[in-house]
């Protein structure tokens, strides 16, 4: 029942939201902030009630909930919640809540319809990671995409339509490759078991031909590592994370390519584990050139926030390394890298947003020499710059160190690979500091530094990622809790 | 040979005269004539079908096609009408302001 | 002793503070919060020493809490105490704290006061974790921690695009090494499926025999992180330019402690070294060339904080080759002399600089031996300890043994003594050089405003110590005294020498003493006789290995990405969305809007449609006679 | 002809009634209201008449007509669209001068041309109710007889049209100089009694597809689409792409049923590579449409290919797929000009892209309505286009036709763009400050009676889809 209150909550409140606009216009703001946070508290709360038995074997479900939709097809509005989906739906509310907070001065117009948006794709997120049943699953996956599509189109920078076009062909055309693969088991499964059903738990354990499974495996893969996003299919990144607000960046790097590497976790290797073995290699390759191709890009970039979308394709190399290394180590690395990227590069795009609110510019070049003028941000961007680079005692350390550790026993060459991703990441994530804060300033600056609403904003992202670094416990035993379901596989 | 085939072959023949005229004249009045041709082939088509196994509904279905021709001819008629005080022209190739 | 979390959560509190309440208290209150923190630290630390060593117990563990475990793989939160560590320990906090006082001084009229301390405790913080950590994870932890703060510290004046350059080639020349060392990391969870040390240590002997490739794999990645961190061929050339930052952080962290960090991880996974011989022997000649190297370009340079950066380098060289001979005690024991005396150096050579108005060229200098008689002194006994003047300074006990044991021990050989007596030679040459620009010939310039009391009572202090600090540990002929190197056995196995007498020893010391007194009296000589231009500037730029670097990784690198600003891939869509266009313009021109032209297309339909029939049928030989009938 | 035959025939008869009854009302006074009222009063109780027909027996009326589950439900279908479009129309044509009445006399004998081809099961009923249909639309296409654009479009139907059917007779002349029968069921079981179908009779289906694949706007037989929906009153167009495509649809499922023409893989190919030329030419065609009708008619000429997939899927699935697509497809067209038509006014319609830029600050409500019917049309999920997408490819998956869905795949991507295009043009912040139009309350009914419909149906079908399949099941 909670659950289904996970993924109402943002929708109904998304309606509420809108229709408070005719109320006053800043309430759809309260509105949305409220019910983000209502939904961390429930979420944490259920968090705490699970806490207890930590080392527990046998069934991971936490709680499961279920109602018939379309019998006809053996489709049903089943929704499950394990260890993973704990995580992720807690993440979610985390950056939602911040996310509505970010754009209170930034979104000036529309104000209702924004918060609509920013509710809706939310809702479509929770309810990615929520779903049991492959339908539903690809029916909330496609409900994302029309409200980012909006933040994008509508609330972008300069080149907002041409950005919000590539992000919807690109995640659709995937989409539709997963909506054949689904459809493909789904007959697969009736013709080996005579029944139809999109049920997970069901479609989970399907004896298919191998050529089948290969088959339908890539469709699922590529749906994801397009949303991951994966080295070739990466290009729409960069420009959707450029011309989005910065909500929309935040949501998009921190929940919306999550759902990728949670689909790899959920679906692709438990439901194709052949495959998945047949494939790993390569997989783990196209992730190694990730990591290096985007940390070179990411050097190369002058704008800010193409900068940091670059570090995103780098980061998220990591995650296909992990997931298809098959060991405990690399998943709970995996699971890790999702949460603390998702911290850390929502809070750049934060920092992002406010120097744009300060400097009028993404442009690094016009930056430069704004540590005194603007310390406090110094200082968390250098936090959380050094997260992005890996650094010991933040979040990000613990998971490229457990996923490489892991993947190093499936892959030591591509794991040697990732590891100099770590210097490329050191190369551009210095330069941040250097270009934003560093060095002479052109112009003197007189700015106000970070105001109470983004300390309000930074200041827990920063405990987050700390505590992330030195005592990440609670997490690695929540997600072990998804541990069957995900690395079931791994003794092959 | 019997009469069935060469009855159908001369439908068959009437049918692409219509088809060659409507594909080489340009003035729609005669366009409209060829449709006439060919229909009224369709229609011999069906008397010499009919012939063959005796039974009326060839000939009910020639009436009504006669009659459908007819009915079409007077539309097409009074549309052609129209064009001619809108174009000042007949030629088909003129009636083509929408493209693309 | 179950508080000795004390130690590094002491300077990470003084950090924090300093960093929340960074704007709003006086400097007095900074100083008060940045020294106290180290202070208290040494201090615990001291008391911690003293119990351990009444104890006489081994070590010491103090789990905090578990950091990381899934299954099987579990790394706490472990601090240990033991010989090893409580000796670098106490190094860190006492030499730190004093360098701290110095700084109150030093950076008195600095705006950003705070962040300055702010950055020192982190840094303390971290070095401390690193030498206390139980697992090699928690000791990488610390281990990049002061790579950061080694970075924040060398960029402190950001204002000037150089020091900034300067900051992150340290930070991306150790991340190499670092990332060699994450590897070996990898290795040890994969088959020792632990990062514990002592487990580590204990598997390692069971797991591989002497030599075994895995091993030696992983012995050369340690040594590949040592040598990033202890600027050791070929990682050693950010370390002359680290010399950007302020003068305490040179002598804090590029001399006294971050620098030797390297000696420290191969002292700690010495098993490792042991059983990989040819790892061990690569340590030793890292080390020996090295100290050769530096020491040649320490000759030539001009500015006095980058002959100490190069002198730092050699003598490290030193330490190596100490290691890599298996004289374990005898590297740690240079490794707390070095500390102590370089240190002096560093920051007399700062009050020299301040009174100077930061002034670094030494050629500037000279003749200062009369307006600054104070750091004169104490300049004179560091040199002196780091010349190796026999019998009173310490720097000559502990280089001696080198020299002695890099010939003598197990793993010694004639190359390596003889690149160390080499060392030795040359160290003192510059050193004298030094000496003599700075503070002997006449005035060149006047001093602005001499040393304070905060500055010269830390240097006063490190004046003894770099003098008594040797007597714990006297060679065989000068009644062989062994306090350091009983100390330390628990942790480090004994020196073993096969070869070498104690006549041979004599004839080493005295050709040692003897070549450094030429030294000397050659420095003097030369101080004016012109240098070979062209090699000169090669030493000067430490041997071309920068130019070297820039041509093979840095031009390339950012040469690949200027040209593929624009993201490569993206041209593969772009050019499939002109098609599709292209496509669609075709299309187009098809709805012409004449109608002929669409009667044409159905009755290309029509055509298409029955010849394609007719073909199947008569192709598939159907019987089509039922017409006739 | 018994009682109950009447009966049973009584919805198309109250409509051809009530278009006798319309002309005499015009010759009496004219009377755009009462016109309007009179026309809607007739379609609601040809509605009714509906209800009580009896659902589940087949009901055969020899030799032409047949009144099964199948044909009801999509007389339904026929009438709750023409229902809807006169809605739309009342407005759209009280804007303008001409006399208005007539139309509702053609739109009427149109639906009853409809009516005739979804109950015949015979050549003859087959091509009367065609015709009556066909020769009712020449008029409604050029009935704004001061555009030139309509009387053009008007000339080009009517010669096409006219050139179709001559082919359509043609074919079934062949088919029936062949087998001697004009009922489908006669000419399947004749068919059944061969080891294999004559070359004749062949090529008479093959211009008979010539014929229907006119009327569906089908490649090669589309071009005239573009043009038609261009020139003709936006009512009509709407017409046009609901019920005349329909009852065609319609019609060729029960004559292929009836032929079982499954067995004939020649047929099968031609429709499939009809299918696939359809699906590109639609999508590519509408790319960079600048003018909105165009561009509704090249998605139509697309989506038609969607549904020939499932209609080559074959089995029940597919039959259901094919319905469902069509209702979809039904709601979503009559939304998508009913949009156009509300937003038209007396000069000129609001076809091009110019006029909806920043509509979603204009008119939100109008705005909203066809978001959701492009992203119907996009297959985008809360829509009942999604769940109809979604059943094509079952459909296909079922069948395995992995080429044709590889190529629709491409294509739904391709269709994407010029859909989003069109809402991001939507959403396009206003040059100049908002100007609200009065809209018509009929038109606004009609279509937020649509969209609620068309969410009904994206989220909750199973309704629906159990009607459809006892439908089919009754069909057997």
């Amino acid at each position: 029942m909670i659950l289904l209150a996970f993924i109402l909550l943002p929708i109904l409140g998304a309606f509420v939201a809108w229709l408070s606009s005719a109320v006053h216009r800043s309430a759809p703001r309260w509105v949305a902030l409220l019910v983000m946070l209502a939904g961390l508290v429930l979420s944490a709360g259920l968090w705490w009630q699970v806490q207890d038995d930590v080392y527990f074997v046998g069934d991971h479900w936490l709680r499961t909930f279920e109602l018939p939709w379309m019998p006809r097809f053996g489709i049903s509005f089943s929704l499950a919640l394990d260890g993973l989906s704990l995580l992720m739906v807690v993440l979610t509310f985390f950056l939602g809540a911040l996310s509505v907070m970010v754009s209170w001065n930034e979104i000036k117009e529309r104000v209702g319809f924004f918060h609509f948006n920013i509710l809706f794709v939310l809702g479509g997120i929770v309810g990615v990671f929520l779903t049991m049943d492959l339908f539903l699953f690809y029916f909330f996956w496609e409900v994302m995409l029309i409200p980012m599509y909006f933040l994008i189109g509508i609330w972008g920078h300069a080149n907002r339509t041409y950005a919000a076009f590539k992000f919807f062909l690109f995640t659709q055309a995937g989409g539709l490759l997963m909506l054949l693969s689904i459809l493909g088991l789904y007959f697969i499964h009736h013709s080996l078991t005579g029944t139809f059903t999109f049920s997970y738990f069901e479609l989970l354990h399907t004896q298919m031909p191998l050529e089948a499974n290969r088959w339908l495996m890539l469709g699922f893969l590529i749906a994801f590592i397009v949303k991951l996003p994966a080295f070739p299919f990466h290009t729409w990144l960069p420009d959707a994370h450029t011309e989005a607000p910065t909500a929309g960046s935040v949501i998009l790097a921190g929940l919306l390519l999550k759902t990728g590497a949670y689909g790899i976790l959920r679906f692709v290797i438990p439901l194709f584990p052949e495959a998945s073995h047949y494939f790993a290699p390569a997989i783990m390759l196209l992730g190694a050139i990730g990591i290096l191709y985007g940390g070179k890009l990411a050097y190369a970039q002058t704008d800010f926030k193409r900068l940091v979308a670059y570090t995103s394709v780098s980061h998220m190399g990591f995650v296909l390394v992990g997931a298809f290394a098959f060991n405990a180590l690399a998943y709970q690395g995996v699971v890790m890298q999702m949460i603390t990227h998702g911290i850390s590069t929502g809070a750049l795009f934060m920092i992002a947003g406010s120097l744009y609110e300060r400097l009028h510019t993404r442009e690094l070049d016009r930056m430069g020499g704004l540590w005194p003028a603007l310390p406090k941000m110094g200082v968390v961007t250098m936090i959380f710059v050094m997260a992005s680079l890996g650094l010991p005692g933040l979040g990000n350390f613990i998971a490229e160190f457990l996923i490489l550790a892991g993947s190093w026993q499936a892959a030591p060459w591509i794991t040697v690979a990732a590891t100099i991703g770590l210097v490329v990441a050191t190369i551009y994530s210095l330069r941040i500091m250097q270009k934003v804060f560093f060095g002479s300033s052109q112009r003197e600056y007189t700015l106000p530094d970070l105001s109470l609403r983004e300390m309000l904003m930074m200041v827990p992202l920063i405990i987050a990622i700390i505590w992330l670094g030195v005592y990440p416990q609670p997490v690695i035993n929540v997600a072990s809790r998804a541990m069957p379901s995900v690395a079931i596989h791994s003794s092959k | 040979m019997n009469t069935t085939m060469e009855g159908l072959v001369l439908a068959g023949i009437l049918f692409t005269l219509g088809l060659i005229s409507m594909l080489i004249r340009r003035n729609i009045i005669f366009m409209l004539v060829s449709v006439e041709i060919m229909l009224n082939a369709a229609g011999l088509a069906f008397i010499v079908a009919a012939a063959r196994w005796g039974q009326p509904e060839g000939q009910v279905m020639f009436m009504f096609i006669l009659a459908m021709a007819a009915a079409e001819v007077s539309v097409g008629l009074a549309l052609i009408l129209q064009i001619y005080h809108q174009l000042k022209t007949l030629d088909s190739d003129e009636a083509s302001k929408m493209r693309g | 002793m179950q508080w000795i979390y004390l130690i590094p959560a002491l300077p990470f509190l003084g950090a924090l503070l300093l960093v929340l309440t960074s704007r709003r208290i006086s400097k007095r209150g900074v100083a008060l919060i940045g020294c106290g923190s180290v202070g208290l630290a040494a201090l615990v630390t001291i008391i911690a020493g003293l119990q351990f060593m009444q104890e006489g117990s081994t070590g010491y563990t103090q789990h905090l809490w578990d950091w990381v475990s899934i299954g099987t793989f579990r790394i706490g939160m472990d601090l240990r105490l033991d010989a090893l560590s409580l000796a670098f320990t106490f190094v860190i906090t006492f030499v730190g704290f004093l360098i701290h006082v110095y700084s109150t001084g030093y950076m008195t009229d600095d705006p950003d006061f705070a962040r300055f301390f702010a950055c020192m405790n982190l840094f303390v913080g971290a070095m401390l974790l690193l030498v206390l950590g139980d697992n090699l994870l928690l000791l990488y932890f610390g281990w990049e921690g002061v790579g950061l703060c080694s970075y924040l510290l060398i960029g402190f004046w950001y204002k000037d695009p150089a020091n900034g350059a300067a900051a992150r080639k340290a930070f991306i020349v150790t991340r190499v090494g670092d990332t060699a060392m994450a590897i070996a990391l990898f290795l040890l969870v994969q088959h020792t499926g632990s990062l514990q040390l002592s487990t580590i240590l204990a598997r390692a002997q069971e797991l591989w025999s002497v030599g075994d490739p895995t091993v030696v794999l992983i012995a050369f990645l340690l040594l590949g992180g040592a040598v990033g961190k202890s600027a050791q061929l070929p990682l050693q050339t950010w370390l002359p330019d680290a010399m950007a930052g302020p003068t305490p952080v040179s002598a804090l962290i590029h001399a006294a402690t971050m620098v030797t960090a390297g000696v420290y991880l191969i002292a700690r996974t010495n098993v490792l070294f042991i059983i990989s011989p040819s790892a061990q022997a690569a340590v030793a000649i890292i080390g020996a060339i090295t100290l050769l190297l530096a020491g040649c370009s320490a000759f030539v340079q001009t500015d006095i904080k980058r002959v100490l950066a190069y002198s730092t380098i050699s003598q490290i060289g030193y330490m190596f080759l100490a290691l890599g001979v298996g004289a374990w005690s005898a590297a740690i024991f240079h490794f707390i002399t070095h500390a102590f005396f370089k240190a002096l150096l560093f920051l007399g050579a700062g009050a020299v600089i301040v009174a100077l108005h930061h002034e670094q060229d030494m050629f500037k200098m000279g003749g200062l031996r009369k307006s600054l008689p104070g750091v004169f002194i104490i300049f004179l006994v560091g040199s002196a300890s780091l010349a190796a003047l026999p019998f009173v300074t310490s720097g000559f006990y502990s280089k001696d043994q080198i020299v002695w044991l890099a010939g003598a021990a197990v793993g010694g050989s004639a190359f390596y003594s003889l690149a160390a007596i080499l060392g030795a030679f040359i160290t003192a040459a510059y050193t004298a050089r030094m000496v003599f620009l700075v503070f002997f010939g006449h005035e060149k310039t006047y001093v602005h405003h001499p040393p304070g009391p905060v500055m010269m009572v830390p240097l006063y202090i490190l004046a003894v110590l770099s003098t008594l600090a040797g007597f714990v540990e006297l060679p065989h002929t000068l009644g062989h005294l062994t306090l350091l190197s009983d100390f330390l056995s628990p942790v480090l196995p004994a020196v073993v020498t096969d070869h070498g007498s104690v006549a041979l020893e004599w004839g080493m010391q005295g050709l040692t003493v003897a070549l450094c007194a030429f030294a000397i009296w050659l420095a003097w000589r030369l101080l004016a006789a012109p240098f070979p231009a062209g090699l000169k500037e090669v030493l000067k730029n430490g041997w071309g290995f920068d130019d070297a670097y820039n041509v093979l990784f840095v031009r390339p690198f950012v040469q690949l990405a200027k040209i593929n600003r624009k993201d490569i891939v993206d041209k593969l869509y772009t050019g499939l969305a002109m098609i599709t266009q292209r496509f669609h313009r075709m299309m187009s021109a098809t709805q012409s809007g004449i109608l002929r032209w669409y009667v044409m297309g159905i009755v290309m339909g029509a055509v298409i449609i029955l010849s394609v029939i007719i073909w199947r049928q008569y192709a598939g030989h159907v019987d089509i006679k039922m017409i006739q009938r | 002809m018994s009682a109950s035959d009447l009966l049973s025939l009584l919805p198309l008869l109250i409509i051809s009634g009530s278009a006798v009854i319309a002309i005499l009302l015009v010759a009496i006074r004219r009377n755009h209201r009462v016109m309007h009222a009179f026309t809607v009063f007739a379609f609601i109780c040809a509605l009714v008449a509906l209800y009580f027909q009896p659902y589940a027996v087949p009901y055969v009326i020899a030799p032409l007509f047949v009144v099964d589950a199948f044909a009801l439900f999509n007389t339904g279908l026929i009438l709750l669209a023409g229902l809807s479009v006169l809605f739309l129309s009342y407005s759209y044509f009280e804007q303008r001068e001409e006399r208005k009445e007539e139309y509702y006399i053609l739109l009427l004998l149109a639906t009853v041309g409809g009516m005739v081809l979804v109950i015949s099961q015979h050549f003859i009923s087959l091509f009367l109710g065609l015709e009556t249909m066909s020769i009712s639309l020449y008029g409604l296409i050029a009935y704004l007889r001061a555009r030139e654009r309509s009387d053009e479009a008007g000339i080009k139907y009517l010669l096409l049209a006219a050139l179709s059917s001559a082919f359509l007779l043609f074919g079934m002349a062949l088919v029936y100089a062949e087998s001697g029968r004009m009922d489908f069921t006669g000419i399947g079981i004749y068919l059944k009694t061969l080891h294999a179908a004559p070359v004749a009779v062949v090529a008479g289906f093959g211009l008979m597809v010539i014929g229907v694949g006119f009327k569906l706007g089908i490649v090669p037989f589309h071009m005239w689409a573009p043009d038609i929906y261009e020139g003709a009153p936006l009512p009509v167009a709407a017409y046009i792409a609901t019920v005349s495509k329909g009852s065609m649809l319609v019609l060729l499922m029960r004559f292929y049923r009836d032929i079982n023409g499954y067995e004939y893989t020649i047929l099968w190919w031609v429709f499939a590579i009809i299918a696939m030329a359809s699906m590109f030419a639609g999508n590519w065609l509408a790319l960079l449409q600048q003018n909105v009708k165009r561009l509704l008619a090249y998605s139509s000429i697309a989506h038609m290919g969607y549904i020939l997939i499932a209609f080559l899927a074959g089995q029940e699935a597919g039959q259901e797929a094919v319905i469902f697509y069509l209702v979809a497809y039904v709601i979503t067209s009559i939304g998508a000009f009913g949009v156009l038509a509300l937003m038209s006014d007396e000069k000129n319609d609001a076809e091009n892209l110019e006029d909806f830029s920043g509509l979603f600050w204009r008119q939100p409500w109008l705005a909203a309505i066809f978001t959701g019917m492009l992203l119907s049309l996009a297959g985008i999920p809360l829509t009942a286009g999604f769940i109809g997408k979604f059943y094509v490819v079952a459909a296909g998956v079922d069948a395995e036709l992995w080429l044709l869905l590889v190529l629709l795949v491409i294509n739904s991507v391709i269709g994407l763009f010029y859909y989003i295009r069109l809402v991001a043009i939507m959403f396009q912040p206003l040059p100049g400050p908002a100007v609200r139009r009065r809209m018509p309350f009929f038109g606004i009914f009609a279509l937020s009676a649509l969209m609620i419909l068309l969410l009904w149906l994206g989220v909750y079908p199973s309704a629906l889809i159990t009607v459809i399949r006892d439908m089919m099941l009754t069909m057997g």
